[in-house]
Parts: C-alpha cells; structure tokens; sequence
C-alpha cells in the first residue's frame, strides 16, 4: 500500500520473474489442463509453436472439441454430492485441527513445557509417513483384525471401537497425520508476537489464559487463519486415505477426479473436477483474504523486545500432557508401522506371528541410491522454495499482490497427477525439452509444495513492522536489498516451519515422481509407493520408517546448525 | 495497603548485572521518581516491581504483602510501559476499556460474562455498558484523545500513542502505578497538563505512583521523593530541594540540575569560612567538612559574571577570573561556558532583553557567594 | 529419452513401462541385458499412470515396449488412442486371437499376451476352511460372508469392471445389477487398487477377496495365511505386452518382447507365480493354462469394450 | 546539494488531513527544527521527505532535484525513526554498521558483493573490514555504547535503544538527517552531550539536519531555526530569537516558553507607551499595534512578585495586585502560579537559597517592564 513508487527497481524485476516462472511452469500447464476440458486428449502448447506437426495435430483436437465433457459432468448428480462431501469433510477437518493444534502451537512457541523438544519432533514423524502407509496404519490399529480392536474387545467392547472404513476413519487419519500442517505455521505465527503487549493485558489485571485470548491469539489470526486454509486444501486434495480406506459409500471430489484420470483415462473428465476444484480453493482464498485484510499488526517493533517463555507450572505441565496425548496417536501408528517393517507375516492377530530384519536388508541392498535422490531432490526443492516463498510473502503482504497469493496457492488443489500430465504434456518437445531431467522434477516439487512455505513465510512476515524495512531503505539499501538482509532473517522462524513441510512433502511426494522422475534419479517415495501397488507392504513399512528416521536426522543437524529456530 | 518496599533487590541478565541491592521503601500514596542515566536499571526496577521479571535475589513487598511469587495479573500494579505496548488489534477506546472489560468480567456471574468476551473478541458484537463508556471517555477527554477513540492505535503520532498507553494504566486505577518515561514523546504544554492530570487522579485515588522521568524539571516538580540511580544501585533518596541542595556525592550534584565540580584541599578557616584552595583558585565557603580534599560544588545560576571593573562593591568574596567560551540562549536565561584555569564553568544569567550578551572570547569576573559554595 | 538413443540396430536404450511388481519388472530388464546387447530403462507405475504418461507424451514418445496392466482391458482401451504399435512376434504367430474363449492377442496384433491372470477369490486360511470356501460367484453371496468380503471399486478399478462386467454379461443387465446391489451389501470396503482386496484378506481384514491368481500365490508364498480359489465360471485374461507407437527404439522393443515369450523370460514371470504362456515352462502355482481353461468363461472383448465407460457409469450412479 | 525544500505539501490518511500546504525552505547545512503540538504533523512531514510517504499533492525538492518520484533509498536522507526501528535480529554494531555495508556493496564489482551479503546475513559469516569497524566504534564511542558493541538490541534499555538509532543514521554521513524526537529517552546529561556529538558531526559534515522534538531548550538551544505547526500547517518559521521574542500568535507565544496571555483593548496612548485596559488590569507597552482588541503577552520572568509595600522604587509602572495560587519549586526557580482577576499569571522568579518562598493564599503586587509586554 506505502510504497507506491512508479519507477522500476530490482524487486519489480524479481516480481516478473516470479510471475515468469509460475507462468511458464503453473499457469502454461493448466492451460492445456483447461483446454484439455475441451478436447478430451492432451494439448501440446509450446510444441506447437515450434513444430509444425504437433501444431497440424493440436489444431486437429481442437477441431473436435466440445463441450460434451462439461455436459456429462453437470447433468451427474453424483458431483454435486461429490463437492458437497468433500466440502463438508475438509471443512470439518480444518476446524478440528486448528482447534486441536493451538495448544500445542503455543507450548511449542511460547513455553518451556516439559519433553518440548520431544512434543516437536514427534509432531514432524505424521507428515513423513506417506499417507497410504499412515491409512494402513489405522487399519492395524482400528481394522477389525487391529490390535486397538483386539484390546476394546478383551475390555468387553464389541465390534471395532472405531470404523477406519467410514468417513470418521477418514478424519481420523487427516486429523492425526495432516495437523502438522498447520502446527508449523502456526508456531512461527506464535514465535513472532510481541511479548511486552502480553506483559501490558497480565498488568492490566488479564489472566494468563484470558491474555491469550484476546491478545496473543487474535495477533496470530492471520497466521492461524493461513493455517486453516493449508489443512482444508490437504484434506480437500488428500485421495490417499479415502482410497486406501475406501468406505463403500465413498464420494468425494478429488478421488472422483482421480479415478476419471487414472482408472478411465478421461482427460476431460478430470480436467473438469480439476477446474472445480481450483473454483473452490479460489473461493476459500478470497474469503481469508477478505478475513485477514487490515490485519497486518506488525508485532515485531523495531523497539526490540527480548521473547521470554512462559514457565508457569501449571499451564506447561498441562500443555505438555495434552501435546503428548495428541501425538500419541501417532506414534502408536508409527510403531504399528515400525512392528509391520519387522514382521514376517501378520494376519487376524493382534500381533505379527513371526519377525524377521529382511525388509530392511532389502531395502539397504537395492534403495540407497533412491535415499541419496529423495535428499538431493529435496534439498534442491527447498532451496528454490525458500527463495520463491520470500519474495511471494514480501509482495503479498506489502504490496497486496493477492493475484500472487491465490496463484501460488492453486498448486495445492491440482491433483499431483494431473499436474504431472500437465507438464508432460507441456515439456516434452522442444522448445523447453524438460521431461525425464532432474531439473523438471525440481521445479515441479517446488511449484507443488510451494504453498506450504508461502503460507508459514506470511504469517510471519505480516508481523514484522513496515518501519523496521523502511529504516533499511532509508540507510541507502534498495528494497531488494532490504528483502534480502532484513526481512529474510526476521521470516527465518517462518522459513523453518516451511522448510520442515516442503523438505518432507517433497521427500515422500508420490504422483509427481511416478509421472516425471527418469530412472537414474528415482527417490525413495516412488520405491515405496511401488511396494504399495503390488502389495508389497512389509517392505513399504520398513521404507517409510527409513524415511521417518532419515528426516529426524536431518531434522537433527539442521536444527544443530541453526540452533534456536525450534 | 499501597506502598511498595524493595528489599536487597538484585537482577543479572545472563551476566550483566542490571541492579545491584536496591532498597526503597515507598509510602502509600507517595509520588515517587526514580532518576538515573540511561541504562542505569529503572525500567528493570518497575518490571519487577511489576512482576515482569523475576528478581536473582532480594524481596519485593507491596503493602503487607510479599509479592516474588504473585503473578503480575494479580499485583495491581498498573504500569505505563517505555515502548507503550499497545494492543494494535483495537483502536484507542479498546485498549483504554481493556481493563474495565476485565474488571466487569471478574464480579460477574457465568451468564453475564458472554457479552463482555463477545466485545472483547470484536468491538462489532457487543455494546459497552454506560458506566464503562463514560469512564473511558472521561479518561480519553483528560488525555486530549476524545476525538480519536475510534482510530486503530497504528494510526496515531507517537505522542498520541503515549497518551493512550497512560490512559489505559490510569483508567484502572490501580494501587500501584508505575510509569516508565509517561510523558517522553509530548510537547511541553501538553506535558504540563498531563501532569497536572496524573496528580490529580493519583491525589484523588491515593494511588501509589512510581515513575521514571529522565526530565529533571518533571521530577523535581512532581515528585514527593525521588531516588537517583546509578549502574544499578541506588545513590540518594531524598526530596527534590534536599537532593538539590545537599546532594551527596558529585555524580548527583552534577546528575540533578547543573554543577560545577572544582577539586580542592581545605587549607584553613577564616571568619567562619572554610577557605580551599584549588588549581588557580581559592575559595571561602559557609559550609563545614571533616575532611581536607573536598569537592567544590557551585550551580551555574550562582555564579555572576560581569565585564571586569563593574563588579557592585557587595559581592567582593570569590572572585574568580575566566574567558567566555560558548553562549548558549535558553529562552529566559542565556547560559556561559566559561574558561577558568583548567576547568570550564558553567554560568546562568537571566536574559534581559536589550543588554548585551558578553561574545565569545571575552575575559570576565565571576563571583560566588560563599553561602552557595557546598563542600563534599 | 536422448535424441541419441535411436538406432535401427534395436542396441542401445530400451525404455520398459511396466506396472507389474518392481522387482519381477528389474530381473526381466536384467536378463534380457545379460542375453542381448543393450540396456533396458526400466520405469514402473500404476498401469494408468502408464497409459496416461504415454498419452501426454504421444507428440514425442517417450517408451518403446509396455508390459502389463491387469490384463487385456487397458490395451484394448489403448488400440483407440492410439499408443500401441503393432506387433506380433513369430512365437505368437500361429495362434488365434482367442483360444478356449481366452483372447490372447489382438486381432491387429497390438498387443500379445505373455502370461495368464485369473480372477477368483483369495481366502484368509485362518478365517475360513478350504471347504467353505465360496465356490462359485452366487457363493459370494451367503450370508456367512455379510461384511467379510472386499472387492475392488468398479468405478476405479479395471479388474472390478471386468468383474462387473462379466456378470451382465452372463446373467443379463437387469439380473446383473441386482446381482451386484446384493453383493455391494456384503462388501466391507471397496477399495480403489486391484491388490487391496487380497491384501485385506492376509491382514485378516476380509475374509474373502476378489482378485487375481497371482496376488494371492505372491502373498502366499510369503507365508500369509492366504489361498485362492478359481470359480467355477470366471474370467481368464491374457497379460499382454505391446510396442509403443512411435518409440525411440522399435527394434529394441521388438527383441525385448520376444524375450519375455522365451524360455528364459517366461521363466522369470513364473518365479513370481504368474501363469506362464509358454507351455515349456511349468507353473510354480497349482495353476497352469491348462488347468484353468475349463473354468473360462467366453469373454466378448468386443462388448466389453463397448459397454465399459457405460457399466460403469451406471455403477457410479447405482451406488454412490 | 543539501537544501531541502517542501511547497504546498499536503497529506491525507483516508480522511484526516495530517498535512496542509506545508511551505518549508531549508538551507544548506542549516539545522532546523519542527516544533509543535502532539498530533500537528511533524512525523508525516519528515516522512514525506525521506519518500516513505507519498504527498498527496506538493513538491519536495532536495537540493535541486525534484524528489517526489525518487525511491528512498536513493535520497540519501539519514532518518532517526520516532519508533527507532532497529533490526532486532542484528546486534549493535551489526545495525550501526549496516549503512556502511551498503556503501561499500553499492561501490563494488559483483565478485566483491558476496561477503558483503554473506556478513549481512550472518555475522559469523564473514569479517568487516578494518575501516568500516573503526568507524562504527568510534560512533558507538560518540553515543557511549561502544562497551555493548556485541549485544543484540534487545538487551538494551530504552535509551541505549535511542542511542542505536541515533548512531545508525550518523554514521551514514547522509546529505540530509531527519531526526524523530532523537533523544526524548536520554536525561538530561547525556541528552547535552549527544546534542554536541550531533552539533559537531552536523557541521563538520555540512549535513542538513531538520528534527523534531518536544523539548523547548532542545529547539532553543540547537536550531539556526525553528518552524512551529499546528493541525498539519506550518505557523510561524524563524529564529528561536525572533519565536521567542516576537510571537506571531498567542498560540505561538504560549508554545515557544511559557507565557501570560491576557485580552484587552488599547485604549490610548501616554508617553510612547500604549495602554491596554483589561478586565480588572491597566498595562503600559513599549509596543505599538494597528488594531484596537489586542493579546497582551509577557513570560513568567519579565513579571517581578513582591510582598506588598516591599516594592523597589523603580519598579512603579504596572503594577498588579493577585493572590498566590501554588508555588512550585523548579532547581533553580521558583514558579508561581498567581491569581489576578480572572487570570492565571505564571511569574518565575530566581530561587535565592535561604530566602522565603511566597507561601499559597499569600497576597503579592506583580510588576512589569513595560518594555517587556508584547502586544499582538
Ligand atoms: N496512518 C494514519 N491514518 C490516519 N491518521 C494518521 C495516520 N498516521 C498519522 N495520522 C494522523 O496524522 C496526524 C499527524 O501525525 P504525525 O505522526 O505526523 O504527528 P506528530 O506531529 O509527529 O506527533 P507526535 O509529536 O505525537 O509524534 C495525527 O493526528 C495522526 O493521528
Ligand atoms: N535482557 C537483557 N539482557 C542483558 N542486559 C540487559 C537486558 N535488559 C536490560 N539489560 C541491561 O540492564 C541495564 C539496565 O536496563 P534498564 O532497561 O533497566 O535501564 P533504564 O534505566 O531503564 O535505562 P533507560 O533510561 O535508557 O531506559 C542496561 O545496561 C541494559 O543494557
Ligand atoms: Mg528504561
Ligand atoms: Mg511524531
């Protein structure tokens, strides 16, 4: 709003380049998407601009284009009914889990409760465990041959304590494996809040839980509210559980969508319920717009403040004890996970009947090199997001580019599977011959996980005050530069949370490897979901806990190195 | 039930020891002023007195009561922060009816207390009660902010921020006010009147007031006792006219109000005058010492300068020779810096419009009236 | 996919898509290397991120040979899209395109089988005894087995479509549909994958589930407590393999299908207790093509082929 | 280069009007200050010069150039925020510095460029070079901060805090330095000796400074000029002198010192004096005014307060008769608020140690110099 400035500086080239990169790699692909709608089989748009072949045969499709898709589509009433569900379930989701996460959010951000550092890397073990695994993992627990079952009916319960083959099954699982979304976010929306307006509510009489609130609280509305979008986006996008669980009854949009593309090759179909699905995103984005305007506080002054934890035993023993009952979980699926990888076999009993280190012998004797790709790939992922994400964040909250905002949000609600399709389609020929590079796949990675580092990069940047970045600029640094050297570091407890949910989403990212990776640089995800498909559970179980524990390590050092930002 | 004593107060940040054993033992109802230079521990003192930080050793009192292990909710302390910490979710009537909220909410029954968090939550969704409404206004109307109750807080001046982060510590009333540097950012008409007004609430309300000035004229003015702080430990307590007059080491001569510090030796008596002589001086004084090396202090508008030869024949002691180095007009006074052997003096004279100011370089005669000369 | 990798001498690179089990995928691509020049490029996926990759890639593909889908439907869907080239190699030459009601390759010679998938039910040998076992495809429809069985979800799953579509075909539509609105009513859960069924059965989630011979024979052999039964009436498909349409490497692709009707390929698919084609290798399951053969029922691709986007539709409708 | 030049400035936040055609002309190397009520627009105008504000309307010149449509940071303007706006994530050199970094980034070659940025990012990243160190140290010598070089701006008090941002915008050497209220958390003593380290690099430099501050002695004492505003206009511009001496405006008059302000209407003239009849009063003036209804205006220290019948006989025009209201003791005067009709006269009289203070309800005759009584 402020810097209305006309003349063209360095941040307003970075800015093309943002828009020229999501141009090329977003908008360009789900534009045949869209077209594709229309034709029912795949546009090659920058084919066609330099071949004159692919441009004789685009010109073909199009020729038979119609709107028979669309027709089909709008007179099925089962897609109303789809969008409704799917609505209803994400919706339902988001809520519980903003609920559920602020306490722990705020004994992560705020306090020095007990076993804290354990509470945290407990909560980053659901978002590595891909979500089939963390599906089959319910159905150990909760199935009707789950040792969770087995207990409830010694205790003298009868059938299943809970029916993983339901809709509550569903929420179970994106409850449970999916509120780390929002945690992160929301502990860098915490970390950043003034804490001399908390002293100024307690002297004022407030009590500790009554200053929360209605001070700590709503300052951290908009990193809450940007939290609550991000979990209602996975949950809405999520096929995995319902697919794996499957209730009978089962109709939600994005697996719709997904069984149009993968089980019917019905392009347009899908392109179709992609559309739909991008229109609704866009409508929760323009509500939280509508939401978080004005409601920039500023909180990080530039009359520093030191943060001080609260150590009120009371609230810290308690925070710790509810933090732990949540992961809890969790963990007990993860070890369902961790007794799956070591067992031999495992039926109708609650336990595995025999115990064998097999799966893990294979997996080191045939997977290191994909381990070595999942790193390398991810690392490049994050590094290209972090870059990104600033910016976007910068733009966004203090130039009110809301186009940027919903434009790197819409990455969240395309099916990974159409995306992949999309970028085939788009990058397989020259001129921008990228298919079957490692390069292609990282930009993919980064376009698709992308949100998650904007959406924790905002929080934080809305909180940091318009005179610190004025100072800068007024000590003769252009805004660029004042991007880079002060509101860079100040996100840094942003650019933490996001990079913990964009190095582990791209780490088992699955739809977009199965589609883009070349053979020589295939990453563990794509190993383990190949276990999936062909039943291979035991070794899929082992991988993923490779995977869980190969994060923790990293997670490890990473924060060795940057010491205070967890 | 309004006083505050501190005991043997000692705080260290990871090293840095912010104050060392402070005592102080405020009256109920006193107007108190804590003085010091920057970074000398005041703001540490009033947040732990507040309960924002934990003290490393020593006790707080407030009242009858020991207060180290009482939250800072439950201390009735109000308190004006430095950085005014304002509430930037709601606008200046908000921040003001905070408290007031609280208030009603702790002597209301469960039913009652719904429409109080539903206007805490957004001011959209619940009307204020007359009284409260009244009240803040009333406050707001003191502070001169009346017209701006509806503005967000971001979009005031700093001095207007001031004025609400002291409305908001005022209009609660509080047992104990605390006030770190209330009035920094004002002019000083409009300081004058907040003054007036915090004395007048704090008289009516016999509220226990702690404030931190770093305005000589504001603490000596304002204040019943004040304490100079020094690196941490208290020096003096005292009235403004005792610290004024009878200050106790140099550091608060020259700390309250303008001194000029002369070294010299006591080197004998005469008519009931102590003499010291000094590098290029000697000087009588009224005042009396043990010792022999003493501290000579003279305030600026206790020294006369004159043009050499029109000294008036009843001010022969003292008199002393020096050059004009800088003249400095203040508005009422015009103030020299005057040269005197190795030391520069400083020299009030009021400013009389239409008499020559003496000019740089010039050489003067200053005198002294023994009477004005301390010794310590 | 190098512009390089191109030669007529069918050497260099041979891209392999493949949706069968990974591993079984590595030791053809491995043998096929240690007996000929040249190097395979394995890449495995679900069959329909397969058939979907080669459709997006149609301008400049990508593949040279697919292997595997589940059976004959996707290949059938996949003549009309036109990403399958044609060939038949000269093992396959004289046989028909169907064989004992079995289509084992296409009239165009689009694509040829390598192996034999039977649909059938796996059982829980904890749950149920090999005697109770259903029998026939009424048998799924006891009472005993309300809420214990799992099939696929036609709307997603090609074998559940075959499946669905096999009993219109047999019993007509409107008895067909009344078959499925009893059997939906036993189900527990109808998940998207093919395999899911089988693996709920070891895990002791279902007690019965549809799905192919080899999943079962695959968890089996892995010491689950899992048996198959083959109906009575069911359907018996090829497993084919095809030549991509315009793929960088035709020659290559060519020799690689020849290998996998050899000895020596064909060997491999039955270490992973597939049906061998090839009557020279024997079968590691209790199942051979000859044996099974009795138990096929005559599939007519061609109204499969016709009625699958439409069955399905329905199916959509019907119970969802 | 330096001069600095506002016409017809306006600013409108979304409805209030913080500014209304502001007309400043300020010289080169010249030091000028704002001076005004809380609220009247001085943040906004520095804001507007520095181009963190875009006019609604007006010109802003820096030295030649038209600067409206410049980006801030290519102004070279030096600015002390109100809020300070330090980076709280850099310690205190590593802020001081930061200006420096920037320099010297700007000036090199791309290959040159990366430690800068990597030292910018992180301290352990990279060393600063000798002289960009050397003149942070002696800054943070200047400010006295140079012992908490290392510490991160959070561990500092208010002042020290003030101090950062202070040493920050000097040790840029900017062409022109806009100064928010610099030292409003300093006391007294440090206050004097950071107006000398300001003064002296100021104009050593040639640095066009224009600043803000509440503080009358501060504003006296420092600028070449003054412009005072009221509600967003500028009222009066000119010398502290010539502000104190010759208000415009009994707004004015009472905004630079304190002064008396009574009503009344010329009534003749005897003996080159004019002579204002009042409510309840006769005063003589030296000065001659066109118009009859007239403000009558005289400071506190041109009003002697005798007891009555101790009147010296040279003291005899203009005499008023008032009751003491209060008496306030200031260091080195005593103020007397005094009741005269239906006026409040303030009369400041030099606090003579030993000497009676006139106690409250105590009758006293005012005198007044004729020669002192402004009448506009
Ligand atoms: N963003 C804004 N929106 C609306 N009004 C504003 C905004 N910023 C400032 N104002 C108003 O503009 C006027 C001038 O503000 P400014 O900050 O320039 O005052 P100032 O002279 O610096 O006062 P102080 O001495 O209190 O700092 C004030 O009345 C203020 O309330
Ligand atoms: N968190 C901290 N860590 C280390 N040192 C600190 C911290 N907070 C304050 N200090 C130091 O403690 C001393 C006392 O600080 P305090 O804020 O009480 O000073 P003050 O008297 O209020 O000063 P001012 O008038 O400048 O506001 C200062 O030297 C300051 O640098
Ligand atoms: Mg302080
Ligand atoms: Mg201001």
């Amino acid at each position: 709003m402020k810097n209305r400035l006309s003349s063209f500086n360095e941040l307003t080239f970075v800015k093309v380049l943002i828009y020229l990169f999501f141009g090329v790699f977003l908008l360009l692909p789900l534009v045949s998407v869209f077209l594709v709608s229309f034709t029912g089989q795949p546009i090659n748009l920058l084919g066609s601009i330099t071949n004159s072949n692919i441009l004789q045969s685009t010109i073909e499709k199009f020729s038979s284009a119609s709107f028979d898709n669309y027709e089909k589509i709008f007179t099925n009433k089962t897609y109303f009914s789809a969008v409704q569900n799917s609505l209803e379930l994400a919706i339902l989701v988001s809520l519980i889990v903003i609920v559920m996460c602020i306490p722990i959010a705020y004994g992560i951000a705020r306090t020095t409760m007990p076993f804290k550092r354990t509470i945290a890397a407990l909560c980053t073990i659901p978002l590595i465990v891909p979500t089939f695994i963390s599906a089959y993992a319910i159905i150990i627990m909760f199935g009707r041959a789950g040792w969770v079952t087995y207990i409830y009916n010694s205790l003298g319960g009868e059938g299943m304590l809970l029916d993983p083959y339901s809709i509550a099954g569903i929420m179970l699982v994106q409850v449970f494996f999916f509120f780390p979304y929002a945690l992160w976010p929301m502990v860098a929306a915490f970390k950043v809040s003034d804490i001399s307006l908390e002293e100024a509510s307690l002297n004022l009489g407030a009590r500790n839980w009554f200053t929360f609130i209605f001070v700590t609280f709503p300052l951290a509305i908009p990193g809450v509210i940007s939290s609550a979008l991000l979990i209602f986006t996975v949950s809405f996008s999520d096929f995995g559980t319902p697919i794996i669980l499957a209730p009978k009854d089962l109709n939600l949009l994005v697996v719709e969508a997904y069984r149009e593309i993968a089980g019917f090759f019905n392009w347009g179909g899908a392109a179709i319920l992609t559309v739909i699905m991008v229109l609704v995103a866009a409508f929760f984005f323009w509500l939280q717009h509508l939401f978080t305007k004005g409601k920039n506080y500023g909180s990080v002054s530039g009359k520093p403040k030191q943060q001080k934890l609260n150590d009120a035993k009371g609230l810290t023993r308690t925070l710790s004890v509810y933090s732990l009952a949540i992961v809890i979980i969790p963990v007990l699926a993860m070890l369902s996970i961790v007794l799956q990888s070591l067992a031999t076999t495992w039926g109708k009993n609650p336990l595995p009947n025999g115990y064998t280190l097999s799966h893990y012998q294979t997996i080191f004797t045939s997977s290191m090199g994909n381990i070595q790709n999942s790193i390398v790939l991810a690392l490049g992922a994050l590094i290209l997001s972090v870059i990104i994400a600033t910016f976007v964040s910068y733009f966004v909250v203090r130039q009110n580019s809301s186009k940027l905002d919903f434009m790197t949000s819409i990455p969240l609600v395309v099916p990974g599977i159409a995306f992949g399709i999309a970028l085939i389609q788009t990058f397989n020929t020259a001129p921008l011959h990228l298919t079957g590079t490692a390069l292609l796949l990282i930009v993919a990675y980064t376009i698709r996980r992308l949100p998650y580092m904007v959406r924790s990069t905002m929080g934080t940047m809305r909180a940091i005050k318009q005179d610190i970045e004025e100072a800068a600029v007024n000590l003769g640094a252009t805004p660029l530069t004042a991007a880079i050297t002060i509101i860079g570091p100040l996100m840094l407890p942003g650019i933490a949370a996001g990079s913990i949910l964009v190095f582990i989403t791209v780490i088992k990212e699955t739809s977009i490897s199965i589609l883009l990776a070349p053979a020589d640089w295939a990453p563990m995800s794509l190993a383990i979901f190949q276990n999936i498909l062909r039943g291979e559970y035991y070794t899929a179980a082992a991988m993923s806990v490779v995977l869980v524990i190969i994060v923790l390590i990293l997670q490890a050092i990473a924060n060795r190195i940057s010491k205070n930002q967890l | 039930m309004g006083s505050v004593k501190v005991s043997e107060l000692t705080k260290e940040f990871s090293g840095v020891h912010a104050l060392k054993n402070v005592n102080l033992d405020i009256r109920e109802g006193e107007f108190f002023a804590l003085l010091g230079p920057s970074g000398c521990g005041k703001t540490t003192t009033m947040r732990c007195i507040a309960g924002f930080e934990q003290p490393t050793s020593g006790m707080i009192q407030i009242g009858e009561t020991k207060v180290n292990h009482i939250p800072p909710n439950k201390r009735n302390c109000g308190m004006v922060f430095q950085s005014y910490a304002l509430f930037p979710h709601m606008n200046v009537f908000e921040n003001v009816a905070y408290s007031l909220n609280i208030k009603q909410l702790n002597s209301s029954n469960m039913a009652a207390k719904l429409p109080i968090y539903l206007r805490l939550l957004n001011r959209k969704l619940g009307k204020y009660p007359k009284p409260i409404e009244q009240k803040v206004m009333e406050i707001l109307q003191y502070v001169e902010l009346d017209k701006h109750a509806t503005r967000l807080t971001s979009e005031l001046s700093g001095g207007q921020q001031q004025r609400v982060a002291l409305a908001r510590a005022l209009v609660m009333e509080p047992a104990v006010l605390l006030m770190d540097e209330p009035l920094s950012n004002l002019d000083q008409k409009l300081r004058h009147s907040m003054r007036n007004t915090i004395r007048r609430i704090q008289q009516d309300l016999g509220i226990t007031t702690i404030f931190v000035t770093h305005d000589q004229e504001e603490a000596m003015s304002m204040a019943d006792r004040v304490a100079v702080m020094d690196s941490g430990e208290v020096k003096q307590i005292g009235t403004p006219i005792e610290l004024y007059s009878k200050p106790s080491t140099p550091f608060i001569a020259n700390f309250v109000g303008t001194s000029n510090v002369l070294k010299g030796t006591v080197v004998g008596e005469e008519n009931g005058y102590s003499v010291v002589k000094g590098h290029g001086f000697l000087i009588k004084s009224t005042n009396h010492v043990q010792q022999k090396e003493v501290n000579v202090i003279v305030r600026p508008e206790n020294i006369k300068a004159f043009k050499p030869g029109t000294i008036s024949s009843d001010e022969l002691t003292n008199i002393i020779e020096g050059t004009v180095l800088v003249s400095t007009y203040l508005g009422s006074i015009v103030r020299y810096d005057i040269q005197v052997e190795e030391y520069q003096l400083v020299v009030d004279t009021t400013f009389v419009p239409g008499e020559a100011i003496l000019t740089e370089g010039e050489r003067v005669q200053l005198t002294i009236d023994p009477e004005r000369v301390l010794l310590i | 996919g190098d512009q390089d990798s191109g030669g007529g001498d069918g050497k260099g690179e041979i891209t392999f898509y493949s949706p069968e089990t990974p591993d079984m995928t590595k030791e053809l691509g491995q043998k096929f290397e240690e007996l000929h020049d040249g190097s395979v490029n394995v890449q495995y996926a679900g069959t329909n991120v397969l058939v979907n990759r080669m459709m997006a890639e149609k301008d400049n593909p990508q593949g040279d040979v697919w292997y595997g889908g589940g059976g004959i439907l996707p290949f059938e869907a996949a003549v009309d899209k036109g990403i399958v080239g044609k060939y038949i190699p000269d093992f396959a030459k004289d046989w028909d395109t169907v064989e004992d009601g079995i289509k084992v390759k296409h009239e165009d010679g689009k694509y040829v089988g390598v192996e034999v998938f039977v649909l059938g039910f796996a059982y829980n040998t904890d749950l149920v005894k090999a005697d109770e076992a259903p029998k026939t495809w009424d048998d799924l429809l006891d009472p005993k087995w309300k809420g214990k069985i799992q099939f696929s979800n036609p709307a997603a799953s090609g074998t559940a479509t075959l499946m669905v579509l096999n009993q219109m075909m047999q019993r007509g539509e409107a008895e067909g549909w009344d078959y499925f609105k009893k059997l939906v009513d036993q189900a527990n859960s109808m998940p998207d994958s093919g395999s899911a069924p089988t693996k709920a059965v070891s895990m002791g989630e279902a007690h019965i589930g549809v799905g192919f011979d080899f999943m079962a024979y695959e968890q089996k052999a892995k010491g689950e407590s899992v048996d198959f039964v083959v109906p009575d009436k069911t359907p018996i498909l090829v497993n084919p393999v095809s030549i991509v349409e315009g793929g960088p490497n035709p020659e290559g692709g060519k020799k690689l299908i020849d290998f996998l009707l050899s000895k020596e390929g064909q060997q491999i698919l039955a270490n992973w207790y597939h049906i061998p084609i090839n009557p020279d290798v024997e079968s590691k399951t209790p199942l051979t093509l000859e044996k099974v053969k009795s138990h096929a029922v005559d599939l007519d691709i061609d109204w499969v082929n016709e009625n699958y986007d439409r069955v399905r539709n329905e199916w959509k409708e019907k119970f969802q």
